[in-house]
């Protein structure tokens, strides 16, 4: 049934987001919406010179979905080096979420996170994310 | 009007969703298909499928004459002058594009006005920004109060400032706000205004009586109103389709072509090129019969008394905020609402899960959820086959999203 | 390929026209629907039928999944580098207006140069007349010879000389011509000619390999090749797509909507604005499905023994001209042609009489009647359910109107 | 069956049409074509100063049907008056031809003739026609 996808972790993450909130100055800023309802999600990113995240916030309006992804996926960046933030897939981000059964359409609220997240990534060492397999 | 006996004549509703008999809550995004349009759609392609018009053979003649009877029955439906005043389209939104590109672009011009309204669907309001754009023509747009009405003080005062167009819908998608649009008309008209009425939500619903509201410009969607999808209608004043330069080129449109010049064939068909969706529109002549056996102003009391109903139930749900009239009888059979504690998208996660088909999101009227100051909406909408026990079902199903929520 | 278990999935063909077996030879117009396709428009409407990409709930995630399927199919079929590549449209007319409205008003300008061919159907000819005459720009003709191929002579000669756009048919409708496109868009690629093929006539019958043959657009009808009438599609190299604005406005096509701009939805979405036809794009899936296990090779050998015994048949009755290549390899599966005493609307409504539908008139190619200097003629197309007993059948029946003619 | 409708009055007036030709400064001169198929009939007529019709032409390309029908209207029309030539209906042309079983697209052939007489006497008396209900 579907909503056992709103399993516990989902609901406290929806209810309790972590790195809710903006950064000063932040070296990673993106943002993006999901066209089938309008929800934005924004994610915001400190990186020292060794290119290792050591700050992280989103902030956003979206589903329970959506934003407990945002806030897993905040979790699981923090500390890491850019390029192991690039080797984030899909399949992490639904791990984390407990593999839900999700639609299709659903499925888009679930990596709407780490569309955004790879856009700023890619978009911070310049290059074009075209190639990235894990976001078609 | 007997509901059982309706429902049994839409096969889907037998179907169930997650162990659980359908509850289809989205006839505003599309309706279902009663067994007789099913059928008609098979028999066409089981008997007399053909290319209409141009066929001197029999079944060419067969569907020619079915196609040219569904253009009678819509114009009648509507009470349209003659058949010649209906163009077949996709739905709505081809309707509108339509409009825009042909009467629009050959009458708005630098600095012209275009009315419209915050509470229009994306399909009113893209092809006036891509006209305006490329016109230099200027939008404006009516603002609502906070029962989700139109300001007609407002309205007024834009329509005696002058506009060349004022398109508006006439049942909201989202509020279920039904405009005043004889009045509307009316006022437009004394001032010179050219007036598209979107009756996206409206025409499947109640009665619309084209010469009594006086509008230039109907748009509907046959896939609203129980036909196939891929069908819909535009209606124009004769006269003013006559003036209207071509949109699509192409076959069937035209009387002559020459390597460099051509000249167009007679309304209704200058605007209709190439191959047009002839089932679609077969299906539209029965879909409207099925809606005239029942009587429009039967489907309409059927929807107010179950919107209604809606209303009193989902407002019993803790947290539940209902957009759009207070009164049953300014609205049609559309409920927005959202939830304190769940967004809109898990709400109708929860309701699947239930058997239970809404909407959520932000229902193609974006500025209007900004105007709201919400992301996005949950969305009921009902037709003649719903019942009130679904809508028990849909609030029991709210009760549930709350708990989960709470 | 077995026709008679072929014409056993048709259920038209068990019927009767004026006490005599249906022999259908309008494929070229359009085509019969096997019992698959009809099923699944059941199935559609009766199981899941559904607004596709904004539900979230079961039924319209199972009608994305299968439009969407229908996309991938499509995009396969042609060979397509991925399926973002495929617009649905209502068919090959709505597909090249949708070019001409969209790439074309912005990349066409004054004095600028659109190579068009003599032998093209008024689809491919009054879009670019109507974008021709709003930028000033200039349409020319390449001629055809004694044959009814290209003079590719002249049409060198355009290339070299240089324009914008070279949009042509892949299959004559009238002639049957098959133009050597793979070469043409060679060479116009490298004089810098964007390329347009239609494909109404060549989808259906014979394998096309987009990358293969190199152009740049492609537009096909559904409904010429199986699908439910509504169907088509605009196949485009997706850098294009992503450059072209938009065409209609609506709800789907759209990111973001604010009261006097909008951003666009992704490709191919941008271009698919309002409800969809989704019966209709599930049908081509369906119907290419059905093709694809024919494989495409066969149905075209099929046509080209079946063209082959009619030219042969045709010509032996008396006062038959026929129009087009005499090499059945250069010609796909249509045969027009004159009687030197009767007229082809009396030559059409003779053999109406024996239960045979073809085709008279000028099949939405004036300018190439001009060009043949006849007001009209006869035509018999045919598809993979034809067999020679009809061809027979046909020149029986031509016989009969020698003898009324007589 | 359908070529029942070629009967021997309508061939003859097909291979033998009456009054084919053209008229030296014709007062009524009007053409139409039939969109399906592109036939196009012409009419020429002198009138005189009674309103009598004195001499009648037509030509033009046309199946059968369209050819006889206007070859017969030729016949029908001579010496009449022109109150008598509006008057000429629909039900005239096809008691005309036999009143033959034409589907919808043939009928357009046979009163194309009637259509092309019509618009040229209605211009000549100066008047829309607009109102004939024998035209729709
Ligand atoms: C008010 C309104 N206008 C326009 C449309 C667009 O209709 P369609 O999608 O059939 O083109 C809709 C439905 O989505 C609607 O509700
Ligand atoms: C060569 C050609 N181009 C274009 C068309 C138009 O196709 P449609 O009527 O499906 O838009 C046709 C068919 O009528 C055709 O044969």
């Amino acid at each position: 049934m579907t909503y056992d996808i709103y399993r516990e972790i989902i609901l406290d993450h929806y209810k309790n987001p972590r790195n809710f909130g903006e950064l000063e100055n932040p070296d990673i800023k993106a943002k993006d919406s999901n066209p089938l309802c309008g929800d934005v999600i924004e994610i915001q990113m400190k990186v020292d010179a060794k290119g290792i995240v050591k700050d992280v916030r989103f902030n956003g309006q979206g589903c329970a979905i959506s934003r407990a992804s945002a806030s897993m996926l905040t979790e699981l960046v923090q500390g890491k080096t850019l390029d192991e933030v690039r080797a984030i897939g899909k399949k992490d981000v639904l791990d984390n979420l407990g593999n839900p059964d999700l639609g299709p359409a659903r499925i888009k609220c679930a990596l709407l996170a780490l569309k955004v997240l790879k856009v700023g990534v890619y978009s911070y060492i310049g290059q074009a994310m075209e190639k990235d397999a894990d976001l078609s | 009007m007997n509901v059982e006996e309706i429902r049994r004549q839409f096969p889907i509703l037998r179907r169930t969703v997650h162990g659980k008999p359908l509850i289809y809550l989205d006839s505003g995004a599309t309706s279902q298909k009663p067994q007789a349009v099913i059928d008609a759609i098979c028999r066409y392609y089981s008997e007399y499928n053909a290319n209409v018009h141009r066929g001197v053979y029999q079944i060419s003649e067969e569907a020619t004459a079915e196609y040219e009877g569904a253009r009678k029955k819509t114009a009648s439906f509507i009470n349209a002058k003659e058949p010649a005043e209906i163009v077949f389209t996709r739905g709505t939104t081809e309707a509108i594009n339509l409009v825009a590109y042909s009467w629009g672009r050959k009458n708005i011009a630098q600095g012209d006005k275009i009315i419209l309204t915050v509470m229009e669907h994306h399909s009113n309001i893209i092809p006036w920004q891509l006209l305006a754009k490329e016109k230099k023509a200027e939008l404006e747009y009516v603002d609502i109060d906070e029962e989700g009405k139109l300001k007609t003080d407002e309205l007024d005062e834009l329509i005696e400032r002058g506009a060349k167009l004022l398109a508006l819908t006439h049942v909201s998608n989202v509020l279920g706000t039904v405009n005043p649009v004889k009045e509307i008309v009316r006022k437009a008209h004394s001032n010179g205004i050219t007036v598209l009425l979107d009756g996206a939500q409206s025409v499947p619903h109640m009665l619309v009586d084209i010469q009594d509201i006086g509008c230039d410009f109907l748009t509907a969607s046959g896939h609203k109103m129980l036909a196939p999808t891929g069908s819909g209608f535009l209606y124009a004043r004769k006269e003013l389709l006559e003036e209207m330069p071509p949109f699509l080129g192409g076959g069937d449109m035209i009387r002559e072509v020459h390597l460099r010049d051509a000249k167009w064939n007679d309304v209704p068909w200058k605007f209709e090129a190439g191959t047009m969706h002839i089932e679609g529109a077969i299906g539209l002549g029965v879909a409207v019969d099925f809606l005239q056996n029942l009587g429009m102003s039967n489907v309409r009391a059927h929807e107010e008394k179950i919107t209604g109903y809606a209303l009193e139930k989902l407002s019993e749900v803790k947290g539940v905020r209902i957009y759009g009239p207070p009164d049953v009888d300014s609205r049609g059979g559309v409920v927005a609402f959202t939830m304190d504690s769940a967004h809109p998208h898990d709400i109708a996660s929860i309701l699947d899960g239930e058997g239970i088909a809404i909407r959520a999101g932000h229902h193609c009227a974006m500025p209007l959820m900004e105007r709201l100051n919400v992301p996005a909406t949950a969305r009921a909408s009902f037709y003649l086959y719903n019942k009130e026990e679904e809508v028990d079902l849909l609030a029991g199903g709210l009760e549930k999203v709350r708990q989960v929520f709470a």
